[in-house]
C-alpha cells in the first residue's frame, strides 16, 4: 500500500483499454480528483462500470467528452445532467451495457469473492436477461449472471489509515468496497489518511489487503 | 377485503393515493419507497408506525428529505435528493443493499409504473420509445425482491390509454411481482387470478371494466 | 424486533424439524444461553447448521447428548473435545454433511441475498464435490453450490439496539452476521440492549430488519 | 533459482523450516499460516517486513499468541488459541473473510499436508481411515485460494512412507494448488513440470530421488 502524493501519481499506469470501476452514485463517493487525473493522464479506450455515466460536464462526464470511454457499464445511464453520454450514445459512439443495479454489485462482489457465476432473480423476462442462460431453482427462475472485473478501481472513501484501511461516510459508502475487491489495482481517494491504528479496528469497512494506492483529495 | 365500489365522486390526488398506500403498510414494516411519486408515501406514515425505510444506495432509517444546513451531499436517497438519517439508522455497501432486497427481507416496496398487467407483471424502465436512452437502476432488483410489491400511478396516460392492462406491451420490470395497483380513480389487487377491484374514486366498476377492457373480479 | 425477558421465551416456538443456524466458532460467538434454552424447551428431530459440532458437555454438545438433532451440517466437527458427536457420529445416531467453511458461509449468504445457487471453486476435484455439478469458466472449474436456509438463526452478538441493530466484538463476529440473513427468525443473545441510537450507524454489522428477536445473557 | 544440493548435513527442525519459509515471503505480503505447525512460521518474519496475518475466523492484522491477561475469548486464531490484535487490524465475518481468501487476495498460504503430489496436489485434511471423523475447516478454501500455497511437512510419516508422492492417495483438498513444500531433508518446487529439488538437508538428490520414486527435475 502507497500513500501517493498527488492523484496523478496514483493513476500514473492505468493503460489503454483497461476497465476502470469508477465508485460513486450520482456524485457522492464519486472520486473526482482521480478521474481528472485520469484524464490528464491520457488513457484512452477505456471501459468504465459505474453506476451513472456522468453527471454535467466534469468527472465523469469529461472523461467521457475527451473520447477516452469506450463502453460503459453501468444501470442509469439517463439522469437530467447527463447531456455528454447522451449525445454520444445517440451518435453511436459509445457503447451501453445497461445492467440492474443489483446485478452491477453482486457481478463485481463475485469477481472479488472467486464466484465463476451466480444464479440470480434479478432480470427473468425482462430484455436484459435475454440471450442469458436461465434455471428453475426450487420452483424459482433465475438468471446466469457473470463476475464483473477491473482493471483498476477508482473509488472515493472518508478516511484511510497508512495500511490502506477504509472507512466511508454515509450513503457516499456505495460501490466503493465492493468494487475494492473486484479490480486488480485499487486507488482510493480520502480526505484524511490516519496513522496506522487510527481507525477501529470494528468499524473498518474496506480492509488493508484490497487497497493498493491511497491518496489525499 | 374491502369490495365496495361505489366510492367517493372524485378522483384521489397524489397524497390521497400515497395516504392510502401508507394505511395499507403493516406497522414495523421495512419500506423502500420508489424513485418519484412514491416518495410521497413518506409524508403520510403514522408517527409511532415504526416503519423503517430503505434506499437502495445504501441505508436502513432514512428521514424526510434534508434542508438548509441539513444538506449534506454524502447522505442521498436513490433518487440523489439530500435526506436526513433517523436514530437507528445504519449504513452498507451496494452488495449488502441489494442483497437485503434481493434475499427478501423488505417488507413493502412501492413502485410508479409505465404498465401493470392484470397478472401483476410490471413495466416500468423503459417506454421502447426510438432513440430512448434506457435506464435501469435498481427498479428490476426492487421489483423481484420485497414481499409485496404495491404500484401507485395514475390508471390512464394523458393519451387515455389504461396503464392497468391485459398484458404489458413496454419492456418487462418484472413477471408477476406486483400485488396491489393504486391509481386516482381506483384501487386494484392483481395477480394469478387476473385484476380484482377494491375502490373506486369519481368512476364506476361498468366504467373502468369498459375503459380498461378487463374482468375486474 | 422484540427485546425477550429471557431466552426461554426467546426460543419457544422452534419447532420439531426445524433447520437451526448456530453461531459461534468453537465458543467464540456461541449463544450459549439459547442452546441451553432449546435444550429446556425441548424441539427435537433437528438440522444444525454450524461451524462445529459441539465441544464438551455443554452448549450445542448438550443439544446433541440429548438426541435432539438428527443432521449436522458443519465444516470441522473432529476436535479434541467433540465425544459428544464423535459417539453418536460413530453409532450411526446422527448424520453429517460434512461443508467446506467457506462454502458453509457463501451457501448461507446466497440463501440471504437471494442467490439461487453459485459456482464456486472450492473442493474441485475433491470427495466433497462428488456428484456435484460442474463447469469450466474462463479456464477455471467450479463446482455448483446451493443455499443453505434455516427456519432460526441463533447467534452471539456484543450489543444491540432496540431496533435489532447488532455490533459484534473482535472474532466472535464469526458466521453471525451472515446466519442472521439466512434465516425466518432470527434470535440473537447479547451483553447489552441500548437504546434506539445508542449505536454508531456506520459500525452496525448486522442492520435491525435481519432481527426478530434480542435477549440479554 | 537455488539448485544447490550439497545442503547441510542434517535435517532441519520444525523452526529451521519455518524460518526458511518465513524468508521466501516477500515483504508486505497478506498471509494465511495454516493451524498446527504452519503456525511456528509467525515467530520468524523478519520485524518490519510489513506481513500481515489473516485468520480465516474473520481477522487482518493477527498478532502473537495471547498469554496471560490478554487472553480474550472472542480473539482466536482458526486453531481456537487466544491471540492478540495488532495496530491496523480489521475484523470482518465468515462470508467476507472466505471471499477474500477465495477472490484470491491472499499473497501466501502455509498449510500442513499429508501428502503432496508432484503436480501439487495436496491432501490434508482426511486420511480416509475406516472409523475416522472427516473434518475440513476452511482447508479447502485455503488450498484454492491463496496466490501461492507452500506446504510445510515431515517428507516422510512415521512409518517411512513418503509424503511427496507422484500422485495422492489420500482424498484430496485441492488439485494443482501448492507451489512449493518445504520439510525437514529437503525443499521442493511443484507443479505442471513435476517435482523439483531446491535444497536439502542431511541427504542427497540420489538418496531422495530413490526414496520417492520421483523424477526430480
Amino acid at each position: 500500500m502507497k500513500v501517493c502524493d498527488s492523484a496523478a501519481e496514483a493513476v500514473a499506469d492505468v493503460e489503454d483499454g483497461a476497465t476502470v470501476l469508477v465508485g460513486g452514485f450520482g456524485m457522492a463517493g464519486m472520486p473526482v480528483a482521480l478521474i481528472d487525473a485520469l484524464i490528464q493522464q491520457g488513457a484512452t479506450d477505456l471501459t468504465v462500470v459505474s453506476n451513472n455515466a456522468g453527471n454535467g460536464d466534469t468527472g465523469l462526464a469529461a472523461l467521457l467528452a475527451r473520447g477516452r470511454v469506450r463502453k460503459v457499464v453501468c444501470s442509469f445511464p439517463r439522469q437530467a445532467d447527463s447531456w455528454v453520454f447522451d449525445g454520444l450514445f445517440r451518435e453511436g459512439r459509445i457503447e451501453l451495457e445497461l445492467v440492474p443495479q443489483g446485478n452491477l454489485a453482486e457481478r463485481m462482489r463475485a469477481a472479488g469473492a472467486g464466484i465463476g457465476a451466480f444464479f440470480c432473480p434479478t432480470g427473468v423476462g425482462t430484455p436484459l436477461a435475454e440471450g442469458k442462460e436461465t434455471r428453475v431453482i426450487d420452483g424459482r427462475t433465475y438468471v446466469l449472471e457473470m463476475p464483473i472485473r477491473g482493471d483498476v478501481a477508482l473509488i472515493g472513501a472518508h478516511r484511510a489509515d497508512r495500511a490502506g484501511n477504509l472507512v466511508y461516510r454515509k450513503t457516499a459508502r456505495n460501490f466503493g468496497p465492493v468494487m475494492a475487491t473486484a479490480a486488480t489495482t485499487v486507488v482510493a481517494q480520502v480526505s484524511e489518511v490516519l496513522d496506522v491504528g487510527g481507525l477501529d479496528p470494528e468499524s473498518i469497512v474496506t480492509p488493508s489487503i484490497y487497497v493498493d494506492r491511497v491518496v489525499v483529495a | 377485503m374491502i369490495s365496495d365500489t361505489s366510492g367517493p365522486r372524485t378522483p384521489r390526488t397524489r397524497h390521497e393515493i400515497a395516504a392510502a398506500i401508507a394505511r395499507d403498510i403493516p406497522a414495523g414494516s421495512f419500506v423502500n419507497l420508489g424513485i418519484g411519486q412514491p416518495t410521497l408515501v413518506a409524508d403520510h406514515l403514522a408517527p409511532g408506525s415504526g416503519i423503517v425505510l430503505h434506499t437502495e444506495n445504501g441505508m436502513l432509517g432514512m428521514g424526510p428529505a434534508a434542508h438548509g444546513d441539513e444538506i449534506d451531499p454524502d447522505l442521498t436517497n436513490a433518487g440523489k435528493i439530500p435526506v436526513t438519517e433517523l436514530a437507528g439508522a445504519a449504513y452498507f455497501h451496494q452488495a449488502d443493499s441489494f442483497a437485503m432486497m434481493r434475499g427478501g427481507h423488505l417488507d413493502v416496496c412501492v413502485l410508479g409504473a409505465f404498465q401493470v398487467s392484470q397478472h401483476g407483471d410490471l413495466a416500468n424502465w423503459d417506454t421502447g420509445a426510438p432513440g430512448s436512452i434506457p435506464g435501469v437502476g435498481g427498479a428490476m432488483d426492487l421489483a423481484i425482491g420485497a414481499k409485496q410489491v404495491f404500484v401507485m400511478m395514475t390508471l390512464f396516460a394523458k393519451d387515455g390509454t389504461p396503464k392497468l392492462v391485459p398484458s404489458c406491451t413496454y419492456p418487462l420490470t418484472g413477471l408477476a411481482c406486483v400485488s396491489r395497483v393504486y391509481t386516482d380513480v381506483a384501487t386494484f389487487e392483481v395477480g394469478d387470478r387476473g385484476a380484482r377491484l377494491v375502490e373506486v374514486f369519481g368512476t364506476t366498476r361498468d366504467e373502468l371494466t369498459t375503459r380498461l377492457g378487463l374482468d375486474l373480479g
